[in-house]
């Protein structure tokens, strides 16, 4: 039972063999031709059709359909229903609908599918009483037409470079973000088994870029709102680091490893603590109470990581205009704001992993689907597979932090640090001797 | 057949050299430090091809993470244009 | 160490209006603050000398956008001083409900803004929604949402719909209860306590050199209600105690506020069972001569206007004397050694409307 | 073994290379979209309408360094004590060490609580 649907090495190599061979059917045309004409040899179009079809050839380009399928998979689908869900549920939370624009909203669609009498259904919908699901492609629309002004007094080459490194150490978050035993970059086969030895330590690095990034956007606009935001920004960034790296610590005291893939392989396993064994609870490390307190540091930090209500005094619009992002305009503020998400969804991701079991999940029902890697074979996938389970975990844990978020007012930046340096570094160093001394005991 | 490891660690190398003179080159102090975190980084990757996978994402971790930015920190504790007389506003 | 000058407006989030606050800081520490005023000025002391005391009603509805009858009510307070005359009973009445429901929708538009200042832009909407209803109210009385031109000299417009009393009450009881759910988004906050308690501090004695007046000076322990101090219209057949506050911090001028919704509530409900009938306008005097001042309880403090007549049907001249003018000016007094972002947890709590602070 | 740790950073450096591009790439595509149209009064430094005074620039309060200071120093804790946490199992074989990291930890706390304490001035 593979238990996930999506194995992103067989999928990206079989389509980059079907890609190469669509490449290389010109030349195996001319190569025909050449035949026909009676040339014995068609010199050198043989080689180049052996090097398109050779193994490191097609292993480079599975890698980089890979890579676009999980940065498309991250930014297009789960950014987008992210960011759909928070604008609805804060509305929801507000007494309000929010965001409205669906596929009705679009006047083509609704004078050409809308017309079909029952098909065209979601389509006929008046302008304004959609799902809302296009409002963030029309966002993303719009911010791509807007002017990117360059504040004349600023640092113009750092002030178009941080930006850059914000995004790229986003979004290298989700190389080492497994979604499934088989949707993963990060990581060896190892017995059958993916393994990744140290890939939560990948995440904190990464993790860790981005205080850098901001500094340098705030200094580089020479403004004094992005000077101040830039400086909070990485001020708490940094404070929320280490109770993250010190309750990861926690965990590892209990699980000995920082591979996501065994940290989610230990959970699926039946609840075990020490003496006591239950049969029916998985053995999720929330369950665990020695690690309650890391838990709730580590959902706390998530939430300062990712900059988001009550830790999002960087941002903090009432009082510094836009915060670091005051200067930026038209993609590069998208980028920097809409990345932001990106974190959230990475934290909750990290939050799943350690705490929540990851990916694991019942298996009801399975179907059989082709394989793509090895054609003619068919392979089982359960009805509701491994990315179904853990995309509902984020999703839920991100509707946690939208909850929070919204019905909390923000934290003053003193107090922010005042939290996480006299506050969560204690209490993450008890639930280090707590569970050193838990294991300790019991074990030994 | 090329070696994939040497033309990794030629690029890693020629971007660290790179940035090392341009820490030492950069006019702004922040710049400096920006091609600082850039050498940093770049000899985390070449722990990487040493085989020490831990110690290269400590190198990230702690030098490309906090040690830039404590940089940072304290040039924002010196004037900026330090070359120059001291600037007074108004 | 160096300081340094931050423009908190004229176009900034916190300012709710046109008007900056500059401030000095020294790291994150406030050194000092200076408002700036001027960009919303539109000369009405200047523009009332040349209309008739009638037509000026228009204008003084127009000094504060979210609180336009208690202007417009205190500027014919003060005419009917310089004409001498004195609204009928009814009229009385219908001002001090009108006047009280007013004072409700501007304090709701004041707690709408306060949240957005602290990150909780739940409380905007939450704060709209319970606004909605009073502005229902005064739109079944006045036939406006917003500059309701509703006082007169000499009464009020129109007299009250024959239901209104059973709307009136049914919307005070259902405010009662929502009123709760903004206790617990807002007091029963932990973090919201932590922002405002004991941040923007001001004494009783600064706050009266500095002439902070209303719902800011009660939160510093002074019991000075002009409701209660100076009566005018109907208030002094009402029983109520003015609501204070001891601490003088923002935490206290929130809770002034809250309280004083519950007492307009009460007011309300008392003036509804106490109006009599008859009639509820009386017919002015077309010129007027001599001087008159009338000083009301606005929703922001101390509302004053000076109208002196010279035997023409025109004001000779008129002196408005707005709270926010001078209770924008005690800010740098609660500022001072608070951090930069104590700045709107302070600015949200006086409530600035910048219409009639620059008239 | 060897070749499968660089097996995996393969992708990683691949990804890299993406995550780099992706934003330079969007930048880019944006300038054949949009269009530019700087003035001088748009260009200023935004500071809410008025004219900017003085500069940003500056030498700032030294209050956020000292977070930057700790930080460093508790990442290096931090991260020894991820190294012994990794290999718990070997390092509880001897009760001593055992006993050593916990004194360690324990005297982090105690002098994290006694510093927290103590400082009242540096913190912002």
């Amino acid at each position: 039972m593979s238990g996930h649907l999506i194995d992103l090495y067989g999928w990206s190599g079989a389509l980059a063999s079907f890609v190469l061979w669509l490449l290389s059917l010109p030349f195996e045309l001319l190569n025909w031709i050449a035949l026909q004409t009676g040339a014995q040899k068609p010199g050198p179009l043989v080689g180049f059709i052996d090097w398109l079809a050779g193994p490191d050839l097609t292993a480079l380009v599975a890698l980089i359909v890979a890579i676009t399928i999980v940065l498309l998979w991250a930014t297009a689908f789960h950014l987008l229903i992210i960011m759909w869900i928070e604008r609805k549920m804060y509305s929801r939370l507000q007494d309000r609908r929010g965001i409205m624009i669906g596929l009705g909203s679009v006047e083509i669609l609704r004078n050409t599918i809308g017309r079909i009498p029952i098909l065209g259904a979601p389509f006929r919908r008046p302008s304004h009483l959609g799902t809302g699901f296009l409002q963030t492609v029309a966002d993303g629309v719009k911010l791509f037409q807007k002017e990117v002004i360059t504040p004349e007094k600023a640092d113009k080459w750092m002030f178009h470079t941080a930006p850059v490194i914000i995004a790229a150490s986003t979004l290298l978050l989700f190389v080492a973000i497994p979604w499934s035993d088989g949707f993963w970059l990060m990581g060896s086969i190892e017995n059958g088994r993916p393994v990744n030895p140290l890939g939560i330590l990948f995440i904190l690095a990464a993790f860790s870029i981005a205080p850098l990034g901001i500094l340098i956007a705030g200094w580089a606009s020479n403004n004094k709102y992005t000077l101040i935001g830039g400086m909070r920004a990485a001020a708490q960034l940094m404070s929320y680091e280490i109770p993250m790296l010190l309750c990861i610590i926690a965990l590892v005291v209990f699980a000995g490893t920082l591979d996501p893939f065994e940290l989610v392989r230990k959970q699926t396993a039946p609840f075990s603590l020490g003496p006591v064994q239950i049969s029916f609870l998985p053995n999720w490390y929330v369950f665990n109470p020695f690690l309650w307190i890391a838990f709730v540091v580590v959902f706390v930090t998530v939430i300062a990581e990712a900059e988001r209500i009550p830790f999002d005094i960087p941002e903090a619009e009432a009082e510094l205009v836009e915060g670091w992002t005051t200067e930026y305009s038209g993609m590069r503020f998208g980028i920097v704001f809409g990345f932001k998400w990106l974190r959230a969804l990475a934290g909750a991701a990290l939050i799943s992993i350690l705490f929540l079991g990851g990916w694991s999940g019942p298996v009801f029902a399975t179907f059989m689907v082709p394989n793509m890697a090895a054609a003619g074979q068919m392979y089982p996938v359960p009805i509701l597979p491994q990315e179904f389970w853990f995309t509902l975990r984020i999703y839920l844990i991100f509707v946690v932090f939208v909850w929070i978020g919204w019905s909390v007012p923000r934290v003053r930046i003193d107090q922010i640090l005042n939290i996480g340096w006299k506050r969560l570094v204690p209490l993450s160093l008890l639930s280090i001797l707590l569970a050193a001394l838990a294991r300790g005991a019991w074990w030994s | 057949m090329v070696d994939g490891e040497l033309v990794a660690f030629v690029i890693l190398s020629a971007i660290e050299v790179a940035s090392a003179i341009m820490v030492v080159t950069a006019k702004k102090l922040v710049h400096n430090v920006f091609w600082l975190a850039m050498t940093l980084i770049t000899i985390g990757g070449i722990y990487l091809l040493f085989r020490a996978e831990l110690i290269a994402l400590i190198q990230i971790i702690v030098y490309a993470g906090a040690v830039p930015v404590l940089f940072l920190f304290g040039i924002m504790l010196t004037r900026r244009k330090i070359m120059e007389e001291p600037h007074e506003s108004e | 160490m160096a300081e340094m000058w931050i423009n908190m407006g004229p176009q900034h989030p916190m300012t709710h209006g046109l008007w900056n606050l500059r401030i000095k800081v020294d790291g994150e520490t406030i050194v000092d603050a200076e408002p700036e005023i001027g960009y919303l000025h539109r000369g009405y002391e200047k523009i009332m000398e040349v209309r008739e005391f009638q037509k000026n009603v228009v204008l003084t509805d127009r000094l504060c956008y979210v609180s336009s009858i208690t202007w417009s009510h205190c500027y014919c307070l003060a005419c009917e001083e310089l004409m001498d005359i004195e609204a009928p009973p009814r009229g009385q009445y219908l001002r001090v409900i009108t006047n009280e429901l007013q004072r409700i929708a501007s304090h709701l538009m004041w707690l709408a803004a306060y949240g957005p200042d602290l990150g909780l832009l739940t409380a905007l909407l939450w704060a709209l929604r319970e606004r909605e209803l009073f502005l229902d109210l005064l739109q079944l009385i006045t036939g406006a949402r917003m500059n309701q031109n509703f006082p007169r000299i000499g009464g009020v417009r129109n007299d009250m719909p024959s239901d209104f009393g059973k709307y009136c009450r049914k919307i005070i009881a259902h405010f009662r209860k929502k009123l709760e759910e903004h206790e617990a988004l807002f007091e029963q906050s932990k973090i919201f306590q932590m922002r405002t308690i004991g941040v923007g501090k001001i004494s009783r004695q600064e706050a009266v050199d500095f002439g902070v007046t209303g719902p800011n000076l009660r939160a510093t322990g002074a019991n000075l209600d002009l409701r209660k101090l100076d009566p005018y219209d109907a208030y002094p057949d009402l029983n109520f105690e003015p609501i204070v506050a001891y601490e003088g911090d923002s935490y206290a001028r929130y809770k002034v506020r809250m309280e004083e919704m519950k007492l307009s509530c009460d007011l309300i409900e008392q003036a509804l069972d106490r109006i009599p009938d008859g009639p509820y306008r009386v017919k002015p005097p077309r010129r007027a001569e001599g001087e008159a001042f009338r000083r009301t309880e606005d929703s922001r403090g101390e509302a004053l206007f000076y109208v002196i007549g010279d035997g023409d049907d025109r004001p000779y001249r008129v002196k408005i004397r707005s709270p926010v003018f001078s209770n924008i000016f005690a800010a740098p007094i609660m500022m001072r050694g608070n951090k930069l972002a104590d700045v709107v947890a302070i600015m949200g709590s006086i409530d600035v409307c910048v219409g009639e602070m620059d008239k | 073994m060897a070749t499968d740790l660089l097996a995996r950073y393969l992708p990683v450096a691949l990804f890299a290379i993406f995550a780099l591009l992706f934003p330079v790439g969007t930048f880019l595509a944006t300038r054949f979209i949009r269009r530019d149209n700087p003035t001088p009064l748009k260009d200023l430094t935004y500071e809410c309408g008025e004219v900017p005074e003085g500069e940003a620039m500056i030498q700032f309060h030294f209050q956020y360094y000292v977070f930057a200071i700790i930080f460093v120093v508790f990442d290096v804790a931090a991260i020894f004590l991820l190294l012994w946490a990794l290999s718990f199992d070997a390092t509880r074989a001897t009760q001593v060490g055992f006993a050593a990291i916990v004194l360690f930890v324990a005297i982090m706390f105690a002098a994290t609580n006694y510093a927290l304490k103590k400082e009242e001035v540096l913190y912002i």
